[in-house]
């Protein structure tokens, strides 16, 4: 069996073998409901830890998007993406992953990304206008935030595909890697999503595709985006695994992102979830959500917000008290805290870097422009500024 | 539209849509946040709710499938008039545009003339993170087969945008971000030639060749030149392709010296096309070579460091000192 | 109801109203085994002229075929990319739709554009070298033979939606077109393909896609190509309906396809049809397939060849005897006849129509270069002709 | 690899890849029909037998796919090399090229190289439908973060091969179609530099400056001038980014008259940058201005016409006489 070997069926009855075996397409189907563990006897029976960690990064991460928001407006970043509502998905994205395996998010997954342990200023240098991607992504095994829809989905595959091609030269290598890639429910049309899935079920890569269906592509509600009974049933088209699950209940999204994970690592092949959940607020900072939405919708959502139905949760089975609340909060104000302070200490980044990371080396026409604007920069610093409008500062 | 301040390029542009939509019925608009939301710049603002969401049509998020889609319409006769979000995202749709809409017409010897305009905002200045910034005229002015114009002006905002969609090529209709919110004092309402350069200021000491955001820069830089007793001329393009080699010639003759100033990368850019083209046509009156002030050759830069990239009125100053005035 | 909407049902159960209603995915699925007339009883159940009108067709695309083929050996066509084994596809294509119908057709669909009443040699513009579409496509209703794969069918998508808009201002003006979009196995996995069942779908666009899955796109076989159950399955992903069915028999193809095209044209949705065939010859007359698959592949699929299971049909039902098969070949010999005096009398093209057509009034620029050219080949033609090496002539 | 008759292009790049192949077990192919078929123009036949179907990998059909698979290859340390069929259809994979290939190292802060190689076979000349004949160097070359490259010797198919392969720099290489059976006698085995143009003939009168497909054209151009009594000098530029100005320049200066010739659309094209450049740098050593002789500005034309597209001997020779030799 080589690596590219998938389980299969005969091919369809009565053709010659160019056009088979092909798979079966039953099993290949999402659950007709998303997968509940709150409010289901299934919740009971989840390790309290696990729950009380879920929590833990859910208000913590609610705080960061929240902190973020607030800096936006205030002009500390260009934008901010919020997550609020979301969490959940983004929580569980992060904490199925062992260190070895790869994360490809989208700019609406700093939570992800802080949680593989990316400080939260570098998690942000993006937004902050400072860099384009603030942390190592080898270091992280995160790719950078990814702006262009669906693009990231092919990389995911391609990286997947890469550690099994290693792992087959070297087992016990630590190449038993598996990618991660998360794509809103507008990236699904993008014609990469599809291309992405083709190449990972060809190639049955251990790649995860999680699908944070928020219901909106900015402004373009999910009806107006596919007409699909779900967006887990394009995974059968694939020849790979579809599976649904309810976004904002967070031990579902992790009980059902870890197998998905387990079933890809072990080279069952490639899964797409499909988390349904809802964006609370605007699409960044600079949306206004109301051109497009009621306020009666978004208070639908609110009451099923991933934050409110796991701290219920553990109210009514007493694994949470007030003081056990109050510690999280803490830890999450300390966070803010950390975040705007960092801020008032940002740096501008230097001018030289821009030539720096263009290629392996500059080209002459490179250490040309640079030198230039090494003598631009010298003639500024040694003649007096003079006044001049932000317009011609900017041009 | 326009209020106590003037008429911004959005408004210009938004009047320019609805004004095409009352008078034909086949043009149509399709694009990501067009309908409800007006568009991430607000320039179909309002279009949905005045001609419907089926004029006005919110797509799927896949650019290919947009600019494919409005072929499919124009070949049945339609309009179409398509927005990309931002000028990074058109990239998907390239295929459709080298292939099928710059090739149409011309495969089929004139039968199914496919009279498309694209629309795509373009350039940085805004504080945009990476993706929203890119100047990506060079590649559709390469293109044969297509029309590429950019309005630099609220009035060739609406008057461009006109003449864009009543034309029966398709145009590619670049709309400079940095002045969505320039404004002028009065509505325009003409339509604006394609394929014509204007001459913004005139002067007689060396000639700027710009288009769309670069324009005020360029007209900055003149004013601060004049100031030190230097009269430079600035020519509008208006229109990369086609290319009005008779006002920018004449423009450079008059004046024997010239500098191209584009905000995208310079290598292979536009302004190579200008500097080339300029320098074939008028050589015997260049006392100078033609020189190129423009973005650097790198991908576009955080918003922090963006000031660097973009050519300012130093930059240009620079160039125009370095024409070799001694001769 | 407006033009967009379509057969729906309720949301998914417990979420608020932005993520649908969503459509039962049941419907959409394909049959488990293709659709077979032939060899089964309904055969006995389809009108005689029908199967008759079939048979001689699909003889005369044989033989357009073989003739082609020997026109590209020759060097009278650039290249020809041959049908043979995917006539009954080809033939059905064109059969089901009306002549206010639109056909989408690619570089291997010359027999459907042929019987779209466009004349051979028109037909094979493209391959003689002479013009990129020799046929007047607002005529003939038929798209440009497409060389970007999938292209297409996004183009076939946005003239249904067109013709449906224009039927909502226009009832009786004749708009109630359906376009068929043809694309082969390998073209299903592009990015355009995904995004024309994308929009396809949300527009409920009267378009028909039918993917002629002939196992091969040149050399790459289907199972490396796409690990979906059936290409079919591919239709739920978009809540547009699959079929799958026998491409080799000619009236099953016939029967789903007309369904499909009524299906699309009463307002239902669009349809993706999976026909199930194979290519006999090779890809084109420049491609080895020795390289790639066996005799003995080949050799089965001989077995299954469209023309020889409707031959056997009619014969076996009494329905063709010699004198119509002898008939029929001689209709297919006087095609030939008229294709090989067609290319004897083929004349150069004009250059002057270089620039004709590439704007709708010519810029400065090309009237400049037209003039240039009309010069050079005024001297040329004006100064004796030197004798110039063959690479020297071309360059 | 060469018989008697010599190697090919062909076989100097297949020989290439094999080489590669053998020296870095990193070395990954992937693309449409590269396995069992060997690639459509033979380049890559013998490589899957001998390395296997997984490093020389027939993917599926879909070309955004292909390079955003080699990117997360690259991502985990591999060095893919892809083949894109033909020009007109790497087009779908641009946004991949522009937004990520050409981006990676420099949005990471040099963390992140992606020293993928991108085989494209490019040109005309060949009596190729319509798609299978695009020149489409200048797209790359204005897209800062790439190399370009193009080989115009067989020799250089196998030296630029190798170098691009062992760049940590992504590179677009192009791979002139029309070239692919031209053949030379010595097997060549030795990396040839990138950035690095040559000059293929020396001369006195003008110099034309050109690239792949058109290398042979020029020769044979400066082979008749000479008949005439004219020494045209001849570079190959070979890279197209980085540029060579340093030996573009002097072999400019030191004749003062030059034509740059390509085969693609002129309009800015990729000798428009070529024009403008050594205008800027070597004005004052010019008796004319530098001249270019490109593929028409329509799209590229059926088998039967495409002679009157493609830059030919006669044109060229009409353009060095349009270099005003009475100055
Ligand atoms: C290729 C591309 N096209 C368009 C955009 C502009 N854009 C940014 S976010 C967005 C909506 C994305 O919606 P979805 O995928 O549902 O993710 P969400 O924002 O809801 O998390 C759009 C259209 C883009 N970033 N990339
Ligand atoms: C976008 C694009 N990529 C690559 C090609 C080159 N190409 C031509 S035909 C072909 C195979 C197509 O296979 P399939 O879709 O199964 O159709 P078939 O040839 O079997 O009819 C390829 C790869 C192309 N024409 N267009
Ligand atoms: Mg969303
Ligand atoms: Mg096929």
């Amino acid at each position: 069996m080589t690596i590219l070997d998938a389980n299969t069926t005969p091919g369809l009855a009565g053709q010659p073998s160019s056009h088979g075996p092909r798979r079966d397409a039953a099993p290949l189907l999402p659950e007709r409901e998303p997968v509940r563990v709150l409010g289901t006897e299934a919740a009971g029976t989840v390790d309290p830890d696990l729950l009380r960690d879920l929590h833990r990064r859910l208000v913590l991460g609610r705080r960061f998007n929240q902190q973020a928001t607030t800096l936006a407006r205030q002009g500390s970043l260009a934008v901010y993406p919020s997550s609020t509502g979301q969490e959940a998905c983004q929580i569980a994205a992060a904490m199925v992953l062992r260190e070895t395996d790869w994360l490809f998010p989208t700019y609406r997954d700093t939570l992800a990304v802080m949680a593989r342990g990316v400080a939260p200023m570098d998690v942000l240098a993006l937004m902050r206008g400072h860099t384009h991607c603030g942390y190592d992504p080898r270091r992280y095994r995160t790719a950078p935030l990814s702006t262009p829809l669906a693009t990231q989905a092919c990389h995911a595959v391609g990286l997947a595909h890469a550690a099994r091609l290693r792992a087959a030269g070297d087992p016990g290598g630590g190449h038993d890697v598996v990618a991660l890639a998360l794509i809103g429910d507008g990236g699904t049309s993008e014609g990469d999503f599809h291309e992405a899935l083709t190449f990972a079920g060809v190639l049955n890569a251990p790649v995860v595709f999680l699908v944070q269906n928020n219901g909106y592509a900015i402004s373009v509600p999910l009806t107006r985006q596919s007409a699909a009974p779900t967006l887990a049933h394009k995974a059968v088209g694939y020849g790979i695994t579809g599976r649904l699950v309810d976004g904002n209940d967070a031990p579902a999204v992790h009980a059902v992102l870890g197998a998905a994970v387990e079933h890809a690592r072990s080279g069952r092949g490639p899964v797409l979830v499909e988390a349904i959940t809802y964006r609370l607020d605007a699409h960044t900072s600079a949306d206004d959500a109301t051109r497009y939405r009621t306020s009666e919708e978004v208070e639908a959502w609110r009451a099923r917000d991933p934050l409110t139905l796991l701290e219920r949760h553990l109210r009514g089975a007493g694994l949470l008290d007030d003081a056990g609340l109050a510690a999280v909060t803490a830890a999450a104000e300390e966070l803010a805290a950390s975040m705007r302070a960092a801020v008032a200490r940002a740096d501008t980044p230097d001018p030289r870097s821009l030539f720096s990371h263009v290629y392996a080396e500059p080209t002459s026409q490179l250490r040309e422009q640079a030198a230039a604007l090494a003598a631009r920069l010298a003639d500024e610093a040694s003649t007096p500024a003079t006044p001049a409008t932000p317009a011609e500062a900017q041009a | 539209m326009s209020g106590a301040a003037g008429t911004t390029m959005v408004q210009a542009l938004n009047t320019a849509l609805r004004d095409a939509l009352r008078e034909d019925p086949d043009v149509h608009l399709l694009g990501e946040d067009i309908g409800a939301l007006g568009g991430v710049f607000r320039v179909t603002d309002g279009l949905a709710a005045e001609f419907g969401t089926q004029r006005c049509l919110d797509t799927p998020l896949a650019e290919a499938g947009i600019l494919g889609t409005a072929v499919g319409m124009a070949m049945y006769g339609l309009r179409p008039v398509v927005e990309m979000q931002f000028d990074a995202f058109a990239y998907p749709a390239f295929e459709q545009l080298a292939s099928h809409v710059a090739k149409m017409r011309n495969r089929t010897a004139g039968r199914l003339p496919l009279p498309v305009t694209i629309r795509i905002p373009y350039g940085g200045g805004i504080g945009g993170v990476e993706h929203h910034s890119d100047s990506s005229e060079a590649y559709y002015a390469h293109t044969p087969g297509l029309h590429v114009v950019t309005p630099a002006t609220v009035a060739d905002g609406y008057g461009l945008l006109r003449a864009a969609i009543a034309s029966d090529n398709p145009v590619v209709f670049l709309e400079p971000k940095r002045l969505y919110w320039s404004s002028e004092r009065f509505p325009p309402t003409a339509v604006a030639p394609i394929g014509q350069a204007v001459v913004r200021r005139p002067g007689t000491d060396a000639t700027l060749l710009t288009y769309g955001p670069s324009l005020p820069v360029c007209l900055r830089a003149a004013e601060a030149a004049s100031a030190e007793g230097l009269e430079l001329a600035v020519v509008d393009l208006r229109s990369l392709v086609p290319f009005d080699d008779e006002t920018v010639c004449a423009a450079v003759r008059a004046t024997g010296r010239a500098v191209v100033v584009h905000e995208s990368a310079g290598f292979a850019g536009m302004g190579a096309e200008i500097a080339a083209r300029v320098t074939e046509r008028c050589f015997h009156h260049l006392a100078a070579p033609v020189l190129r002030v423009t973005g650097l050759d790198i991908p576009y830069p955080p918003p922090l460091l963006e000031h660097h990239y973009l050519p300012g009125v130093d930059r240009i100053l620079d160039a125009v000192a370095r024409l070799q005035w001694e001769q």
